[in-house]
């Protein structure tokens, strides 16, 4: 059952720059009203005012939410106009915001479960909130982390303080050289693999995951344009044959429901 | 107290802000946003005779001040709407209006005799205009001949109120509109979408799986404003004015042009309460202009 | 070095970027943002037999990422473009194409005639196309037999390159540009603006002293995208591409979907230079992704 | 013969806001270049980035050129969207201008002429310029400045260094009260009238100075677009019924070539 969504002006407290390609925002509500309840792997929709070139809101997965601070963090990767300006907010700007919509990844697990929470690119964003519910849960997830050089691994050091982060990089600069679905932590026996990234990475994931017969839950995106379920963009086509909407039945699908 | 009913003939609106045919769902989906029972009335998603899977993805392009799309008429049928979606909706007190799309006439028309059985649904807007699907859909909002056909065939199987909902792709939307008043109509909406087309470049093909699709947000206004007047002056029966409607000030153009009642689409993928202001906007505006009847304000250029 | 020559049959130019007609003066406007001997060449203001003094103010209204105009081909007639404009202009290295309106078929034949004396005038851009004008203008653009009475009329007066502009406003502009092409056309130039309206709310009246005018600028550009499409796949002669580009990313996307040359328009408005930039990002785009001429990118969709 | 124009981003040195209505904007070229010679009654053409609503430039016209400073002032009234955004740019912002366009007011003055200066509302913003440039001539321009209340009258203190200011105010809370026609400069006997304001207070003083025969010129003002004479949608019908682009036959008109 979907949870309550709401529309709110955020301001920006801080936005910190992450290489050339990435931006950290911290937002808090604007009315000092508290976050509503947010699981990990939602995501929430972005207003880009003042760009002439932008007319949608942009979709930004939920990358950790500080219940001390009650702020809202969003790791943003510049795609493109959009993002690029979002990047761009100085701290005490306003924002509007959507949150918190998409399903979430499932945590029915067991404390004794072995998680492996992995992630490529920017698409490491969800995993570090979804790392601390998990660990709430009494359970101690631990962290694949691929890009193509030591440059691009985001936010290692907030991983680290969640669980054990092993790294892949194409170039070797950081962790093991090469992808991440021949790091050796796939010598190790895991109960559910959660997983976000370029589509090429998930997929390989997905077949190590259904080679070795591991629960494995990926977090798809694509282009969505109201993020409510109501235009049916942003679908995706189930094994089923049929198409669903990416932002209410996903944006966190089982690799068993996927035509993979 | 600004007076904002109006009368689409025999259909009574509350006011005369509705929501676009697949821009809105079937109402649920915005409800955190929206008082539903605040509408005029919520035009719920194309609906056919068999269930569609609709195109596949990509679906979406964002474009200058729009957006273009090639959703397909994506729906579960007719008997599923019926069946399970109807019930969970007909508490809402705003009129519920069903777009209608098919592949042929016949299909039109089976699904309005199968609506017949849904005391809540008063009106249909009967969709001959829709550019993302091979058969049926636009290829009959094009010519009058296509135009009056399903329009004649729909008004012996359906007695409530028959919208129909012009494709903005002719040279002359007034024939068209002409066309289905004669036909029977009891009032037009326009305009659905413009074909359009996007490519991307760096990939060097297009954005979308169906290579052209519709284009609708702020960006075809103009057009619409245009077309609306023409088809006003045109037609007897009421028209209803859409495309690319952000705010109260937009439904204003489009009712001083001569519609009767407005219809806001993209707005509510980037605004979800849209209506809801743009309602609120209207009415301020007619009280600081001193106007006590939205209908004085009707067609008023 | 990337080749950005191209050739619409026996008209070559240095590269694809022309502009469009009425939104460049006569160039010279332009002289102190733009090197005009870099041009691929440039579209002159609409011309006609006799001089004209356009529409009444206001001739403008802003729309969302676009702009309205009923401007209605101001201009001094053939006659003053041949003794006091063509001697001053005739000096620079880029195509100079004049845009030729009537209101009669003689019309676009007489003016024809007079150019024909203009030894540097190697092309006319016969405009069927004008929204602005109640005689001619777009009543030829919107019928098969229309464009094509004007096309074979001026085909007989003229021996040079006749670029023949399309309009929009059509429910299939692929049927037009065949009924020219077959009329003698030796390349169409697609689209003209798109007949539009704005309102202004607060006075209850139109923006423009026509009521309706040409809408033009970024918005249309996925209308103007999918028309190159369709017309590339329709006729053989050269497709020349315009509507609301405003970078090279822009004039690709035209390119791609099957135009040989290009037009800015608006932009010109709002960055003078755009046309020197837009030539600077095509060169940039072929050299990152490896293409040696910008002809292999032509319809590659 | 129209001198040469530019296209410079200008930086934002100052930006003073002058009522809820008005604000007063200072540029200075970004790349340092000097600002190129520039008439009174002339016009510079601003670039709206970041405003999705706002798609052309918009027209302003010289409120004064500070030599020393190199930098150009700008008086703009919150007329819609474009303008507003304009009078929110921050120090430091860049804005793209095209300047100087138009012809401006005609300077061929003996210094024993009487000149006054008309302004209503922002419409005062050239007279500014103007009048330093008639003084620099050896002349004494007065002013004659109007509003509907004390608090419309802009950069009153400004206009006082340059020459003599009489006001009038509809209200009467600043000067003499109603129309600058009803002023009691218009006593005094004037060589020439410079006008620029609302079209209804431009055309009773011409028909005052077409009454007592005095030379005068006004500053129209319409809805442009590209501001070169390229696109002629800013026409003006002169007396001898032929239509005039204001951006280069004007801004500034004798109004005996107005049909008025």
């Amino acid at each position: 059952m979907a949870n309550k969504k709401y529309m709110l002006d955020m301001t920006v407290t801080e936005n910190k720059v992450l290489g050339s390609l990435y931006g950290l925002l911290k937002l808090v509500p604007s009315d000092g009203s508290k976050l509503p309840l947010t699981r990990a792997g939602q995501f929430v929709q972005v207003e880009i005012a003042d760009s002439k070139t932008t007319y949608l809101r942009r979709p930004i997965s939920v990358n950790y939410i500080d219940e001390a601070t009650n702020s809202l963090w969003l790791l943003v990767r510049k795609a493109g106009e959009g993002t690029r300006h979002l990047t761009a907010a100085s701290v005490g700007h306003k924002i509007n915001v959507i949150l918190p919509l998409g399903n979430g990844f499932s945590m029915d697990v067991k404390t004794s479960d072995r998680l492996l929470l992995v992630g490529g690119g920017v698409g490491v964003a969800p995993l570090l909130y979804l790392g601390y519910k998990l660990r709430e849960a009494g359970c101690e997830p631990e962290f694949l982390l691929g890009a193509r050089s030591a440059a691009d691994l985001l936010m290692l050091e907030e991983f680290e303080k969640v669980g054990k982060v092993y790294c892949s990089t194409e170039d070797g600069s950081a962790g093991e050289k090469g992808l991440v679905t021949a790091n050796s932590a796939f010598n190790t026996r895991y109960d559910r693999i959660y997983c976000c990234g370029p589509m090429p990475m998930m997929k390989a994931v997905a077949a190590v995951a259904k080679e070795k017969n591991i629960e494995c839950e990926v977090s798809l995106e694509n282009r969505m344009t109201c993020g409510l379920g109501a235009c049916l963009c942003c679908v995706e086509k189930k094994a089923d044959g049929h198409n669903v909407c990416v932002c209410t039945e996903g944006p966190v699908f089982n690799t068993k429901e996927l035509p993979w | 107290m600004v007076n904002l009913s109006v009368e689409l003939g025999d259909l009574k609106l509350k006011n005369p802000v509705l929501t676009a045919s697949g821009t809105f769902g079937y109402g649920e989906e915005y409800a955190d946003f929206v008082d539903l029972n605040r509408l005029g009335g919520f035009i719920v998603k194309g609906t056919t005779l068999e269930p569609r899977e609709g195109n596949d993805y990509p679906r979406m392009a964002e474009t200058p001040s729009g957006m273009l799309n090639a959703v397909g008429l994506q729906n579960k049928g007719v008997d599923y709407f019926i069946e399970h979606i109807y019930p969970r909706i007909c508490q809402y007190k705003s009129e519920i209006i069903v777009n209608v799309s098919g592949k042929c006439v016949e299909d039109y028309v089976t699904v309005c005799e199968k609506l017949s059985d849904l005391d809540r649904i008063n009106a249909v807007e009967i969709n001959i205009s829709c550019p993302n699907v091979k058969q049926g859909g636009m290829a009959y909002g094009t010519t009058c001949e296509g135009a009056a056909e399903v329009a004649s065939a729909v008004r012996k199987a359906w007695g409530r109120h028959m919208i129909v909902k012009l494709s903005p792709n002719v040279t002359s939307i007034a024939d068209i509109a002409r066309a289905v008043e004669d036909a029977g109509a009891d009032s037009v909406s326009l305009i659905n979408t413009l074909l359009g087309m996007a490519v991307d470049v760096e990939r060097r093909r297009p954005y979308l799986s169906t290579v052209t699709g519709g284009l609708s947000g702020a960006a075809v206004k103009p057009v619409a404003v245009r077309m609306v007047w023409q088809v006003a002056k045109a037609v007897s029966i009421p028209v209803i004015g859409l495309g690319g409607i952000m705010n109260g000030h937009d439904a204003l153009e489009f009712i001083m042009a001569g519609a009767r009642a407005i219809e806001v689409g993209t707005a509510n993928f980037i605004d979800p309460s849209v209506t809801m202001k743009i309602i609120d906007e209207i009415t301020e505006f007619c009280e600081r202009q001193g106007v006590e009847d939205i209908n004085e304000l009707v067609g008023i250029i």
